[in-house]
């Protein structure tokens, strides 16, 4: 299977990968083409970008929010294509998207000709939310003609059987789901991570933790736990969404991305920082 | 977990292994009947639902249209449609699978009145979410939840209404997946909810076949029924697929035009099976109201109840077969069967059920010379909404309120 | 044509020719099954009307009270309540007698309701005469009626409510004696309505009966039934009547009091029972709420169905007998019975029907091992009524329903 | 059984009697003296007069307003008896009420004290409209013992056996009932009150037609059909309706009440003249 030595690439141990998402077009196709660029800015090793759809069953209410601003701004697929290639960034790019996007697409072609599109405009891989590894096969396939990768999602109720079927089919990074529910910040950090993380200690891609990670301090927290990343969505959302609300610049709000940004990988940092000097504090 | 192409498990992660535990209940239990399950079932249905329901000969429809017509009762079940068979038998199951609680998404609140009264009768827990929108507009419905200890949650995502209903259900879900079962109320969703709730309503079919084998002596030239999600559609089909020669008349909402608005996604009807084509909604693949990059259409019907953007996988393959034969008839056709069966039958039809008599009426040749119509649900839901809407219209057949004007008047 | 000394036809000389005719094809008919009136009756409440309905345990209850109980499933009905026992057997009688036109009063709507159907179904010309008060606060029913081709007549004398209707009804009839037949919608009026009507309702019992038998093993301790008129209750006990050893529970609406305002020519109650005594009124010698100079009182209950001053002649002279005791139970006791039986059974029932419901539960020892409860009617048509009193009142058992006011604030 | 000879006595053949009817205490006990009064200086011969009841099944919306009026100003059998014994007028009386007031009146004595209070204050005999021939044992015993006259109403429904039984019964008059459906002033007269003479020919008491007529014509018509005399309530009771309605002087009421019934009067001894001269109009 396709394994895109860009993406696993900016995982790395003493340097672990920050993963921002933000839904592409949000709230419109110019700004959300700054905010993409200045989450690269503020230290991004990778990026999710979100093309909409318009029944997104596994979001929070923020990035649901997003979604709805993108789409009714004129975010299409083919729209999405045409960001992708227009934006400065230098960073391994993800879609996010369902999978009747990507089937439609192709209408009776199936999954390929979406991805060979993609692959063409510049994305490394796809997480597809809806898309279980019993569904996946097609979706794989094409990956590989096209050398993308195909993240998975581990949630902290996947076991057994389950677990391995997805290491079979995962590759560039799997996305480790940090608790139950759907995307969202939140305030607290879940032990359900560690379980997670020590289930499949032993596969041999990059784990990025995502679901409810809100400042560099979770971010640290989350790190010394064993992830090689982080993903960020709702929290960064957040920041778009309030920019939108109270009119303010493009500019500024970038700005405060790009901090935020900055923010989170900081904590990563720190976070691997501790692990490798084995600073385990009192609390955990 | 397939028919044909349609149907499988498009669900995020975290929900798959909710739904391979289901998938063993519902092998274990509902199939294999372990525990007396289905016996327990089917007791439950008898002495709480008020099943069998009868099946009635139409004697005016019946003189109009120069054909026997027979009526499927459904609308004398307990809570007054069908959505009790699956509501009851996915809270049993849910009960006998250990689980602590259970939510529900509702649109016009047919399916969460279900839910609400089953949870109720076993002694569950239960949340329901519903659109703001809806929440306003089907009133007596909240009541009902509310009455039967159900909490009802307001959804104000959006417009409101059933489509973010569904997702706000998903995420209490993916949250509460280890203690609560997720009563999906129609043969849509990810595997083995068609099935499951296939089998859950077929007790209609098996029932009119055996009845209409004794009031008539033969099975029917054809089977006809609504279709929205298709559950009570699937319910009436299901025991008489094998059976070749019985034509299955799956009527949709043709609402006020079967032309889609792409610009604004809006699909002026709910036709699914007559015009939409094949995607993946809500965890299957089947036929959809899409636009051409895959986004869901918004669905319009007078009744709520048959307005969804998708329909059941099984549907779907069985169309594509030729096995069902979809057809649509518009909102005024369906407003007019409304008036038609509550004066010339004394049965007032949910508007979702009038579609089907809207479909004889228009077509009384196609039916044969013996046909089984399901009342898959009774209209003292809609009577606002009918009055309303008849008032905006010039039907051939309606009926004035005046008496209000003239208790005020005098 | 009497029940010990109550009874009679206590009727204006226009209308005893149409009383006599009517006995005499009450005897012919219902009595002798001329022409297979019986069977065609029977079979047209079966197919079109839904019985049996079922017996159901009810789990709940059973444990909260320590006895087997069952539920008598009238709410199951076609229309929501055993009401169309009656007006399916009068409207088809009145065919067989050929009449060309029914008539009926309704308070509440029920009757009337279930008159409209009972008349389109059997394709007779229907009038209900209804008070304006009550035309302006039972919407729905009204709808109802109107839809199903009746014509709704506002009554505007008076108060406007149920009293009222009946002189109006009685004055149609006065005049249209020849060609229509008045559905009288209880055990009441003059002979043979209140004979006719029990025999019509007695098919509760007559399946309860055997389905106790089936079901327990035996026969009930006791069988309770809320009494307004007293139709559903007769219908209840007919059967049982013989049977010695089960005590018949009639239980009626204590209102908020017991103690009428003579002065007011107010009883703010309707315990007939319990409380009234012997005088003519409607056609029959029964007991009733009257002053002393023999003015019948102003009744009242939560309930508009139980809310009469009078009741049927054959109950009056089995309390006489000893054979039924009566009981009461105030509004309060019946609401809270109300949101009591929504919650735990997942049944919504009418708020007549709560009054039994309300009496098991202030004396559930007083029921024996096995009781069975009649669920005469189902509480959709209540659902307004209950809310608002529900808010009004402090309640042991009730339900908020901030819902709406959160959908409408996020 | 009773026949009370002033009541049978106020119908001749050449005096065709005129009855009519008013609800005691209509719309109050002062003004209905006056007006009963009036209707007696009008050339009453008989009058009927009513003890409301609260549920009046046989009577128009007319007399139900003016029985609803008559309760609402506290009339009560008690009061009905005062006002009997202090109405100043010389012609026969006739009570006419519902069977319940008779009936508890008594309490458990049955309708004997009331008859004997009724007699006691000169009440002649009695209608009692929901009373039919099979219920009235009791009451025609209390009767015969005070020597009241029992009057029975045959209908145009009223035939066969049903006619033999209040044949038996009635005393005093028989009041025939013009037409179908309750009292109440119309504009035409019916074509069933011949038939209902005729049925009735031979009977020994007096014929008084009710139900509908409002005016000397109608009275005139009635009389030359062979009755003897003429019973009127709701033209009368209307006239009582407005003089409330319009909030006029009690005694241009009652000098209105006189007008009419001696209208009426006129138009009954017209009829009986023309009856006897077997001056039968075109028109019938």
């Amino acid at each position: 299977m396709a394994n895109n030595p860009d993406l696993a690439g900016a995982f790395e141990r003493d340097d672990p990968a920050f993963v921002p998402y933000l839904a592409a077009g949000d709230p419109d196709y110019e700004a959300s083409l700054e905010y993409v660029e200045a989450l690269a800015r503020g230290g991004a090793d990778v990026i999710e970008l979100g093309l909409p759809f318009s029944e997104p069953i596994a979001e929070g209410k923020t990035i649901q929010d997003a979604i709805v601003r993108a789409l009714d701004a004129g975010m299409t697929p083919d729209r999405y294509f045409e960001f992708v290639a227009e934006l400065d960034v230098d960073v391994p790019l993800v879609c996010m998207t369902y999978y009747n996007l990507i089937y439609q697409y192709g209408q009776e072609e199936g999954p390929r000709p979406f991805v060979e599109k993609a692959a063409d405009v510049g994305i490394t891989g796809f997480v597809v939310p809806d898309l279980p590894a019993e569904e996946a096969d097609p979706l794989r396939e094409a990956c590989d003609e096209f050398d993308l990768d195909l993240v998975f999602i581990v949630a902290p109720t996947t076991r057994g059987d389950r677990l391995d079927r997805m290491r079979e089919q995962v590759s560039g990074y799997v996305y480790v789901q940090a608790r139950l529910g759907t995307t969202g910040a939140r305030d607290d950090v879940s032990d359900q991570t560690d379980e997670s993380l020590a289930r499949i200690d032993d596969w041999d891609v990059p784990k990025a933790v995502g679901f409810g990670i809100k400042e560099g301090d979770h971010a640290a927290r989350i790190v010394r736990a064993g992830a090689d990343g982080i993903i960020v969505g709702s929290a960064l959302v957040d920041i778009v969404a309030e920019g939108y609300e109270n009119d303010e610049p493009v500019s500024a709000v970038a700005d405060r991305l790009e901090a935020k940004a900055r923010d989170l990988k900081e904590g990563a940092l720190r976070g691997a920082q501790q692990r490798a000097e084995s600073v385990v504090p009192e609390d955990q | 977990v397939k028919f044909g192409q349609y149907g499988g498990q498009y669900v995020p992660e975290v929900l798959m292994p909710a739904i391979e535990e289901l998938t063993d209940a519902y092998e274990r239990y509902v199939l294999d009947n372990e525990d007396g399950f289905m016996d327990e079932f089917r007791q439950r249905l008898r002495d709480f639902g008020g099943r069998p329901t009868p099946l009635q000969y139409a004697d005016q429809l019946s003189e109009a249209y120069d054909t026997a017509v027979y009526l499927k009762r459904e609308d004398l079940l307990h809570g007054g449609a069908h959505k009790l068979n699956n509501a009851l038998g996915q809270v049993l199951l849910a009960k006998y699978m250990g689980k602590e609680r259970i939510i529900a998404e509702t649109g016009a609140g047919q399916h969460g009145t279900a839910t609400a009264m089953a949870a109720a009768h076993l002694d569950m827990p239960c949340e329901i979410y519903m659109g703001r929108t809806d929440i306003n507009r089907q009133r007596p419905n909240v009541f009902r939840m509310r009455l039967n200890g159900a909490e009802v949650n307001p959804v104000t995502v959006g417009r409101g209404t059933l489509k973010e209903a569904i997702s706000e259900t998903m995420r209490d879900w993916a949250t509460t997946v280890e203690t609560t079962h997720y009563v999906i109320g129609s043969i849509v969703g990810p595997a083995p909810f068609p099935a499951m709730v296939r089998d859950f309503q077929s007790v209609i079919s098996e029932e009119a076949r055996e009845q209409i084998r004794d009031h008539a002596g033969r099975l029917p030239d054809s089977v006809v029924a609504c279709a929205g999600g298709g559950s009570n559609t699937m319910g009436s089909f299901a025991e008489f697929v094998d059976d070749a020669d019985v034509d299955l008349l799956a009527v949709e909402a043709g609402g006020s035009s079967l032309t889609v608005n792409e610009q604004e996604g809006v699909a002026p009807n709910s036709a699914t099976l007559s015009t939409g084509d094949e995607g993946v909604l809500h965890g299957a693949r089947t036929k959809l109201l899409q636009d051409s990059d895959g986004q869901i259409m918004e669905s319009h019907s007078v009744s709520a109840g048959l307005d969804y953007a998708g329909v059941g996988p099984e549907l779907a393959h069985l169309v594509d077969e030729g096995r069902v034969t979809p057809a649509n008839v518009d909102d005024d056709a369906a407003l007019e069967a409304f008036h038609r069966l509550s004066q010339e039958e004394g049965i007032i039809p949910a508007l979702e059920t009038a579609h089907a008599f809207g479909y004889l009426h228009e077509n009384p040749d196609a039916v044969g010379d013996v046909t089984v119509i399901n009342v898959s649900g009774r209209g003292d839901k809609d009577l606002e909404t009918v009055i309303e809407e008849t008032e905006q219209r010039d039907l051939d057949v309606d009926v004035d309120m005046s008496v209000f004007e003239a208790a005020e008047g005098m």
